[in-house]
């Protein structure tokens, strides 16, 4: 008991604190570094409640290809990294304000929220016990059925993420030269190669 | 639950829209961005197969994917009306993307995803359904609107509305969260059906609803999370804007009286105070910032905002007078919007696409039934009878009586009295100024249909309004219990 | 006939003011004048029948507005009043008319100038028959309008157009308190027509009413505002300041409308209403009162003035001071008597004046004439015998009806009577001073003008001169002929139902009856008064001059006719027009557009550019206010619903 | 006869000749003009002709609408009704009868866009006449506020210098108060659930939802009237506006506030009505008295008269506020009165605007001797605003007074001090224009009114004196609608009186 | 003491929305560039996941989980979606610093 609570602790304040450093850190790279590092923290505190599948989706997506992505998109751009200019911070106060009192006004509503599964309607897809079944199968069970709708949604937006990946970013560049293999094997003789008589003493 | 084909059956417009767009990928794929024209007209001629699908579609409620989408004479009215605008908005494209040097195919592709996306808005009955469909069509936007990539302004558009939808998005998932956690359900009806036997919200599931609603408000561009609107309208490519200005705010409009109405009936009162608020605040603001613009395409934003703000006033009624007089509203507001669009695209010179207002001075001179068109819509969205766009406004504040919302009526035609400044400034250019240089023409044909069909239809709304009125009428019926 | 009578001159106007120019000069001053002349004969006739045959006869001719139980109808209401005021008018309109066409000879636009004159008549006509009081105030309206067009009828002298405009607004404040006069009738009556209102009056004696915020006395505040239009028609004391001005127009208009017709008709009015007015007695005290001032203050002017048409002017306002008191003192008959010789000798004087200012070619100041005597005889008898008239000389007509306006005051025994009495007869010595300075200062002494002016100086061409004799004629008979039928025994039943007097009203037999002093007394004053004149004016000229030096503040007030129309400009036309441009630059301008429409506007504007500023286009900036949104919302709900509730 | 729609035709035949003009004139410019104009002239001249076939088989002796049309319209109680009674009657005549001169008098004096400008004419005309026939309220405001639409185009286009500034000040003043109006309309919607006139007519609303819809058609109406102080922007507008357009402003568009009070305001809310009696009488007196000076200090003609309209429709306010006939009938009269009057003075000032272009008073004077028709077609009008007798202004003017003597002295007296001051501007302009010498140079060579001008000036002339000395006909029509009306509101009085006395009874127990 | 160690749903739901919070400041406080944008609005959806992970378990329900993969497919796309707008305004501009993206304004 102790010791998940522990746990619960020490993960959520690294989250916290790898949180804070994305926002503020000086270097991109350093953001997505710590933005990983939560990413991880996060998956570790999925595990503590027994998500397993979403904690190994958490890592695999978005620390194996989405951090990635950053990362490299990072480099790519070679950003130098600005001083804060003058003037910018005259509005900090403000809106640290602000988002301070929507902070406090959440917490002191779900700091204090408890749930009764009881209470709840009846049609929603109860987690079957973990001896019965695996959290990954248990998902699967709905996800390919019930979810069928929204599961072919997602390939939807993925289709889209990707067409508009392509589209935006992909360049045909008119004086690049491509090898198409296909042209060249089915280039003959005749085509490449024209003879011409020659009269004497005039050249070609 | 297993899902059967009858069930497949009920989605089918949705499903075609989806084969459809696959299979114009793959043809784009293969003939290159020459097969962008063909695509726009086949993409035109899947909506009008889409249009036939929901309109075969039964009127009475269906509901499938475990709940998650449901069918009923709301959807299909507001699905008429996407399906229509965006056919629209394609065909108003086809000479830009020619001129503009935008021609390549996975524009139409794209629209049409998006339009699937708002098809899956109209139809979600689900908060997941509910995100999905909102996903699917925002990414579609974002993509459209720094689709010119070469521009910078189009791609700042494109980063501003990503950012900022991104957020909207962020805010309104927590908020569904929130919902979900407090209800322990994301089905509309088991939401309403957790509810049961209580008359006031919990104030976490309040937050929650606060959060959904600013996502929602940011998706129909509601002040105070309507600020990306003006610069993404101004910036994104005229089409895509013309676009923009219609498609996704009615499909995102109807998906915000589904999720407040269908899961939240019992506590209207407490989301009712959301509603007035950002009405308000969206009437006032679109009145007044439009009178600073020169810009055309950034005017119609400010414009848009307002009108969200008047169709809002319905949605605030809660009632099914409300619903009936936003579908009216909407229904207008596409033909308005759509022929103004096509007049601004027609504003063109040798020099390129101009979008100053001062650009149209003395164009009743240059070009007189554009002007008049122009005029007549102007004259619409400023809710003069008896253009359409009064009975839109006439049919909010109907409902906004019955709903006791007294202050907000007045207030609702008090700034559109303000509004009705721009507009008519509009009409002050074209008419009363002296003459700038015209507008090339000739005018495609396809536009002077467009133009020539929205302004007919607003100039005579009058003589018809009763099957719109009647069919909203039904259409709301199937939304408030 | 009666129909003839009113519209043979309407008749007259619209076809000479339509197709006058078509016509030619000739034509349109024979249609006038005959129809005018037609009209005068059939008056006669009506006379005849009507008031010596005593046969009151009503005339329907159509009916006019009707508005629920406001009834109104066009009717000719013939009695023996009527007739009396037909001749009048009718008799001296047509010989003005013919006097016209000689005097207007050298005027472009004659067929204009008879087209009013008919026009005039029309409306004259139709007050004097009115059968009810809109119909009056209809005639009442019409003649100020003619008045108007024909004071105005010399369009290029700014003076004019001055005055003609100055007649009809000072018209207009008396006409609304006839017009006030008038609603008030309808609401006690309930009905306008003269009869109807006239039976119900002793019904209403000694009731009051609310008006304008006090409880007053139903009759007499009626009889009083129906007077106030009566003052201003008739120029009394403060609505008189028109009249002399009036004098701009050409002359036949002044001897037609500011000396025979129109301005008589508010005693017209008042002698019409005597059935009202019997049962208000404050209102004819202030009748007399007003009416005595007026003829007092009025002669104290003509006493100096130079222009021989003003004099005449005052000598008129004054004249129908004494016909309103006489009606103030209830002696109805003796006013109209009065008002009937009066018309002759006015008539006679001014176009006498119109001769000399003819023959002077067009010099209307006395200082400027003098020994003219000579050159136009004719005229200069018949002005003589006007001045006779107008100061009461015995045998003149003027004699016979002022005679009996002074004695009736003085047998009246009220205040009010005393108080005209002796101002009348001041006003009686001033009279007949002031008529023989202008025969003297006109007529006698060297000649004045420049030798071009004497040199072109003669008679009127015979145009003129024969409506001159008839009218010298009336001035002389009309006096002895009629005085039995109109005050003396004879007056009951020649008035018949007309005018009515109370049985206790016996001022007109008392008049008969009065010591011999006040009978010899205006005699007296006109002698005195004459003499005067002679002495000022031919035995010793100086001395005019030296009164004037010596009572030099004496003599502007009067010079100035009392400062009435600088009191005017600085009470009333100044504040009005300081007023008008105020709410004007100021009202309309400054606060209702400044912080109405402008004012808005501009806010919206002001609004409008702050609203632009907010868009900064910074996405952190736009996303800060999507914060702001959430939490405001957040807070609100946060605070309505208790805070951490579940 | 009666069973053809007269209404509907009477309406919508302007629309149909705007129609024919967009379709059938093209070609040739000047051709198309010429033909645009021929047939704007014809269509209205039809449309004055079925006009006065409504009237000929109107029946008089009773108070019920007549010539009634119904027909679906938006669903629910929202119905397309016409009809007429005796109090709108008449205006659509008036209106009929001002349209083909307004064509004529834009005859010479468009010469730019006249196909355009003939259309908005024509469908303004539809506008108004359907505002006199609408019988339902919501059908009503369309009406109402539709006419904005080509009016604002008339001033802006075919305006004055200041032509910008007016017709924005016209339209967006005028809709600020038709949109309460439409509150109003909605309100009551909701209340008796119907948007029917009569029926709205019959239903008896609670004294306290009275106040509140009386004051948000006070707001509409009052604007349209205008009543001060909400009166600016009616001499901006009539200044920019072309001559035929400050005919129809003049003529018409005013009379619909009146028009509004007189169908709405009084029989749908009695209680409101007669308690906003004071409001009315003081804004009226206002009106009357402060205009009337402001009038005297202008310099521009066409502002004088605007003025001058102000100060008449003080009046007529005044006169429907008295709930007696003669007020009523005097504030109709009036209206019809003033539609005549103020539209042919507009007609004057546009005779010499179309010869020397300006609109100064100073710039003329002495015309007299070069335009004496024209001098003394000024004269009639110039005498039939100041109210003589005889003319139609009178008329009016003298019901109006006698009506609300009966109600209120004060007000009387004020109102008829009005008629004083009224006579001093008229006549001051009269005589600065007309009269004194012909000294400018810009004058010397200026013409008399042709044929044509006479041609319209006829009929006003003809129709201001008729109306002045035989206004039976005109006031026939209107007494059994006008008695009704009161009869009406006498009765919701009584009830409210018997309703409080009983109330106050039960509070007695 | 122990009481502490009680690890409820309150704590994953102040986890979650101090991370969310921490992601808004991100968005609006942040002057750099707009990756750091990006990387914020992933911090969001991760609070989001957190809070429906943590909903399901302590409800015992599967659909929070669902939910939350969704929300994780769809991230991804859209992280897509943006790094390739940022990527072709980077073209344009050369620059993705935050102060610079203000060429519409008003």
């Amino acid at each position: 008991m102790i010791l998940q609570g522990l746990t619960f602790y020490v993960f959520a304040a690294i989250a916290v604190g790898a949180g804070v450093m994305v926002v503020s850190a000086r270097n991109p790279v350093h953001s997505v570094l710590f933005l990983i590092l939560a990413f991880f923290t996060s998956a570790g505190l999925f595990v503590l409640i027994g998500v397993e599948f979403l904690a190994m989706v958490l890592v695999v997506v978005y620390v194996g290809a989405v951090a990635v992505l950053f990362l490299f998109v990072v480099m790519m751009l070679d950003i130098n990294f600005v001083e804060l200019r003058e003037g910018f911070l005259q509005y900090m106060p403000i809106g640290a304000l602000l988002g301070i009192i929507l902070l406090v006004e959440l917490l002191l509503v779900l700091g204090t929220a408890s749930v009764e599964p009881e209470a709840m309607p009846i049609g929603t897809e109860p987690i079957p016990a973990l001896s019965e079944r695996h959290n990954t199968a248990a998902l699967g069970d709905v996800l390919y059925t019930k979810y069928i709708y929204l599961f072919q949604a997602a390939g939807m937006i993925l289709l889209i993420a990707m067409v508009g990946a392509i589209v935006l970013t992909h360049r045909r560049r008119p004086n690049v030269r491509k090898q198409v293999i296909a042209k060249q094997l089915a280039r003959r003789r005749d085509e490449a190669v024209e003879l011409k008589k020659v009269q004497p003493g005039q050249g070609v | 639950m297993m899902t059967n084909a009858h069930d497949y059956a009920v989605a089918a417009p949705e499903i075609f829209l989806a084969a459809a767009s696959m299979a114009m990928l793959m043809i784009g794929v293969f003939r290159g961005n020459g097969a962008t024209r063909l695509l726009c007209w086949l993409a035109v001629a899947v909506f009008a197969v889409a249009l036939m699908l929901v309109l075969q579609a039964p009127a009475e409620k269906a509901v499938t994917f475990a709940g998650a989408f449901v069918t009923d004479a709301f959807t299909s009215f507001v699905k008429v009306m996407v399906l229509i605008a965006s056919a629209a908005a394609l065909v108003m494209s086809l000479g830009y993307i020619r001129n503009e040097g935008m021609e390549r195919f996975e524009y139409p592709v794209l629209i049409v995803l998006a339009a699937l996306g708002m098809l899956m808005m109209v139809s979600a009955n689900d908060l997941i359904a509910l995100y999905m469909g909102i996903e699917l069509q925002s990414l579609s936007l974002y993509v459209i609107a720094a689709f010119k990539r070469d521009s910078v302004r189009s791609t700042e558009a494109g980063l501003k509305y990503f950012v900022l939808g991104a957020l909207s998005s962020g805010m309104l998932l927590y908020g569904c969260s929130l919902i979900y956690g407090f209800t322990g359900a994301t089905g509309f009806d088991a939401i309403l059906a957790a509810q049961q036997g209580q008359d006031h919200a919990s104030i976490g599931l309040l937050i929650g609803i606060v959060f959904m609603c600013s996502g929602l408000a940011f998706k129909v561009s509601a002040v105070p999370f309507h600020m990306w609107t003006p610069d993404v309208y101004e910036g994104a490519p005229t089409p895509v804007t013309a676009f923009f200005a219609i498609a996704p705010k009615i499909a995102a409009l109807a998906l915000f009286m589904r999720a407040l109405i269908v899961p939240f009936f019992g506590i209207a009162g407490d989301w009712q105070q959301i509603l007035v608020v950002i009405s308000v605040a969206s009437m006032l603001l679109g009145a007044f910032a439009a009178i600073g613009q020169s810009n055309i395409k950034r005017l119609m934003a400010y414009s848009s905002i307002g009108h969200v703000g008047y169709a809002l006033i319905g949605l605030a009624a809660g009632s099914a007078e409300g619903v009936r007089g936003v579908l009216i509203y909407l229904t207008i507001y596409l033909a308005m919007n759509a022929g103004t669009f096509a007049c601004i695209l027609c504003m063109r010179r040798k020099t390129g696409m101009v979008e100053g207002i001062d650009d149209l001075a003395g164009l009743a001179k240059s070009n007189p039934l554009m002007a008049a068109a122009l005029a007549v819509f102007m004259f619409s969205m400023a809710g003069i009878p008896p253009l359409g766009g009064f009975f839109g406004k006439f049919y909010v504040f109907v409902a906004a009586i019955n709903a006791e919302l007294y202050a907000l009526a007045v207030i609702g035609v008090l700034a559109s009295v303000v509004g009705s400044f721009y507009y008519l400034r509009i009409v002050k250019v074209m008419y009363f100024d002296d003459e700038a240089e015209p507008f090339e023409r000739p005018i495609g044909m396809e536009m002077r249909a467009i133009i020539g069909l929205t302004c007919v239809f607003v100039t005579f709304f009058a003589f018809y309004t009763a099957p719109f009125v009647a069919g909203a009428q039904s259409a709301a019926a199937a939304l408030v219990p | 006939m009666y129909h003839a009578i009113v519209f043979l001159p309407l008749l007259a106007f619209i076809v000479v003011g339509l197709f006058g120019r078509l016509l030619g000069d000739r034509p349109s001053q024979w249609i006038t004048c005959g129809a005018v002349i037609i009209a005068a004969l059939l008056s006669l006739v009506a006379f005849w029948q009507v008031a010596l045959g005593g046969q009151p006869l009503k005339v329907e001719v159509a009916n006019w507005i009707v508005s629920g139980t406001f009834d109104v109808s066009w009717a000719l209401r013939i009695d023996q009043l009527t007739a009396v005021m037909l001749v009048v008018v009718n008799g001296v309109s047509a010989l003005v008319h013919v006097y016209s066409v000689g005097y207007m000879s050298h005027d472009p636009h004659k067929p204009r100038f008879m087209a009013y004159l008919s026009l005039f008549t029309f409306a004259m006509l139709m007050l004097v028959t009115a059968d009810n009081f809109l119909q009056m105030f209809f005639g009442w309206e019409g003649v100020g309008l003619t008045s108007y067009l024909l004071i105005g009828f010399w369009y290029h002298r700014p003076s004019a157009n001055a005055a003609a405009i100055k007649a009809f607004l000072v018209n207009r404040i008396g006409d609304f308190g006839f017009g006030l006069g008038i609603m008030a009738i309808f609401m006690v009556f309930g009905s306008i027509d003269l009869d109807a209102v006239f039976a119900a009056t002793p019904g209403q004696v000694g009731k009051s009413f609310e008006f304008l915020g006090w409880n007053l006395d139903v009759l007499n505040t009626i009889c009083i505002l129906l007077f106030i239009g009566a003052m201003g028609k008739s120029a009394q004391v403060p609505l008189h300041t028109w009249l002399p001005d009036a004098m701009e127009g050409p002359t036949p208009v002044s001897a037609l409308i500011h000396a025979a017709t129109m301005v008589t008709a508010g005693v017209f009015l008042v002698a019409r209403c005597s059935p009202m007015f019997e049962y208000a007695p404050t209102a004819l005290i202030v009748v007399a009162v007003v009416g005595a001032s007026t003829a007092f203050f009025a002669a104290t002017v003509g006493l100096v003035q130079n222009d021989i048409k003003r004099v005449i002017a005052y000598s008129t306002c004054s004249q129908l001071g004494y016909m309103f008191f006489a009606c103030g003192i209830g002696a109805y008959p003796a006013a109209i008597f009065h008002l009937f010789t009066h018309a002759f000798f006015k008539a006679l004087l001014f176009l006498g004046s119109g001769s000399v200012i003819h023959a002077m070619s067009d010099e209307q100041d006395m200082r400027k004439m003098g020994g003219i005597y000579k050159y136009i005889p004719q005229t200069y008898g018949v002005m003589w015998i006007g001045s006779l008239a107008l100061a009461g000389v015995p045998i003149f007509a003027g004699y016979w009806s002022k005679d009996m306006i002074l004695e009736s005051a003085f047998a009246a025994h009220t205040g009010a009577g005393q108080y005209a009495f002796w101002l009348g007869l001041a006003a009686a010595v001033m009279t007949a001073f002031y008529s023989w300075r202008l025969l003297f200062m006109t007529f006698h002494g060297k000649p004045r003008a420049s030798q071009e002016v004497m040199s072109h100086v003669h008679e009127s061409p015979p145009s003129m001169l024969v409506p001159l004799y008839f009218l010298a004629a009336g001035s002389i008979l009309s006096g002895g002929l009629f005085v039995h039928f109109f005050v003396g025994d004879g007056a009951a039943a020649f008035w018949g139902q007309s005018i009515l007097m109370l049985p206790d009203n016996t001022v007109l037999a008392d008049a008969h009856h009065v010591p011999l002093w006040v009978k010899l007394g205006p005699i007296v004053a006109g002698v005195v008064g004459i003499a005067v004149a002679w002495l000022f004016y031919i035995r010793r000229t100086e001395l005019p001059v030296r009164l004037a030096k010596v009572h030099r503040e004496a003599y502007l007030f009067l010079l100035n006719k009392w400062y009435f129309d600088e009191l005017y400009e600085l009470t009333l036309v100044r504040p009005a027009k300081w007023l008008g441009r105020v709410l004007w630059k100021g009202g309309d301008g400054r606060i209702i557009d400044g912080f109405g429409p402008d004012g808005i506007a501009a806010t919206v504007i002001n609004l409008a550019r702050r609203a632009t500023l907010l868009q900064t286009g910074y996405v952190y900036h736009y996303a800060f206010v999507m914060l702001i949104g959430v939490a405001a919302l957040v807070t609100w709900f946060y605070t309505t619903s208790g805070g951490g509730g579940h | 006869m009666t069973d053809w729609p007269l209404l509907s035709l009477v309406t919508f035949l302007p629309l149909i000749g705007a129609a024919f003009i967009f379709f059938f004139t093209q070609g040739d410019r000047a051709a198309a003009d010429r033909n645009a104009k021929s047939v704007a002239l014809m269509t209205s001249l039809l449309t004055f002709l079925v006009s006065l076939v409504i009237w000929a088989n109107f029946d008089i002796s009773t108070a019920e609408f007549q010539f009634p049309e119904s027909h679906g319209w938006l669903g629910g109680e929202i119905n397309y009704r016409m009809g007429v009674d005796g109090i709108s009657l008449l205006f659509v005549v008036l209106t009929a009868f001002l349209v083909p001169i307004c064509v004529l008098a834009s005859w010479e004096a468009i010469t730019s866009r006249v196909r355009e400008y003939m259309i908005a004419f024509l469908v303004l005309e539809t506008m108004m006449i359907g505002v006199f026939c609408a019988l339902d309220f919501v059908l009503f405001y369309l009406f109402f506020e539709g006419g904005l639409i080509p009016m604002f185009l008339i001033i802006g286009v075919w305006g004055g210098p200041r032509r910008i500034y007016s017709s924005f000040k016209f339209f967006l003043y005028t809709l600020l108060g038709s949109v309460l109006l439409l509150l109003a309309i909605i309100y009551m919607y909701f209340e008796a659930g119907t948007t029917d006139i009569p029926t709205l007519m019959a239903h008896g609303f609670t004294a306290e939802a009275q106040r509140w819809l009386w004051l948000a058609m006070f707001a509409s109406f009052a604007v349209k009237m205008p009543m001060w102080p909400v009166h600016t922007w009616l001499p901006d507008a009539h200044v920019e506006a072309p001559t035929a357009g400050s005919v129809i402003l003049a003529g018409v568009l005013l009379k619909m506030g009146g028009y509004g009070f007189l169908r709405f305001s009084l029989p749908m809310l009695p209680l409101a009505s007669d308690y906003f009696v004071p409001l009315i009488f003081g804004l009226s007196i206002m009106a009357v008295i402060y205009t009337s000076l402001v009038a005297l200090m202008q310099e521009d003609m066409k502002k004088l008269i605007a003025y001058s309209s102000v100060a008449h429709m003080g009046f007529v306010t005044i006169g429907i506020f008295t709930f007696n006939t003669q007020g009523i009938e005097g504030g109709i009269f009036q209206m019809l009165s003033h539609g005549i009057v103020s539209a042919a003075l507009f007609l004057i000032v546009g005779v010499v605007y179309d010869r020397i272009h300006s609109r100064r008073i100073d710039a003329y004077g002495g015309l007299v001797d070069r335009m004496p028709i024209y001098a003394f077609t000024f004269m009639v009008f110039m005498l039939a605003s100041v109210g003589l007798p005889g003319t139609s202004g009178f008329v009016g003017e003298i019901l109006v007074l006698v009506g609300v003597y009966q109600v209120n002295t004060w007000v009387a007296a004020l109102a008829a001090i009005g008629v004083i001051l009224g006579a001093a501007y008229m006549l001051w302009l009269y005589r600065r224009t007309i009269f004194g010498k012909l000294e400018k140079d810009s004058l010397q060579g200026i013409l008399d009114m042709n044929r044509r001008e006479i041609a319209f000036f006829a009929p006003l002339i003809v129709m201001t004196i008729v109306m002045g000395v035989y206004p039976g006909p005109f006031l026939d029509v209107m007494h059994v609608s006008v008695d009704n009306l009161i009869g009406q509101y006498q009765a919701a009085m009584q009830a409210a009186a018997d309703g409080a006395a009983a109330s106050g009874q039960l509070a007695a127990r | 003491m122990l009481a502490i160690f009680e690890i409820g749903l309150g704590h994953y739901l102040t986890l979650a929305a101090v991370l969310f919070t921490i992601g808004v400041f991100g968005i609006f406080l942040n002057r750099k560039n707009v990756i750091i944008i990006l990387m914020s609005i992933e911090l969001m959806l991760l609070a989001v996941n957190i809070n429906l992970v943590s909903f399901s378990a302590f409800l015992h329900d599967l659909v929070g989980q669902v939910f939350a993969m969704f929300v994780l497919t769809v991230a991804a796309g859209e992280a897509a979606i943006g790094l390739a707008i940022l990527v072709v305004y980077f073209r344009n501009r050369g620059t993705i610093e935050v102060e610079d993206i203000n060429l519409m304004k008003g």
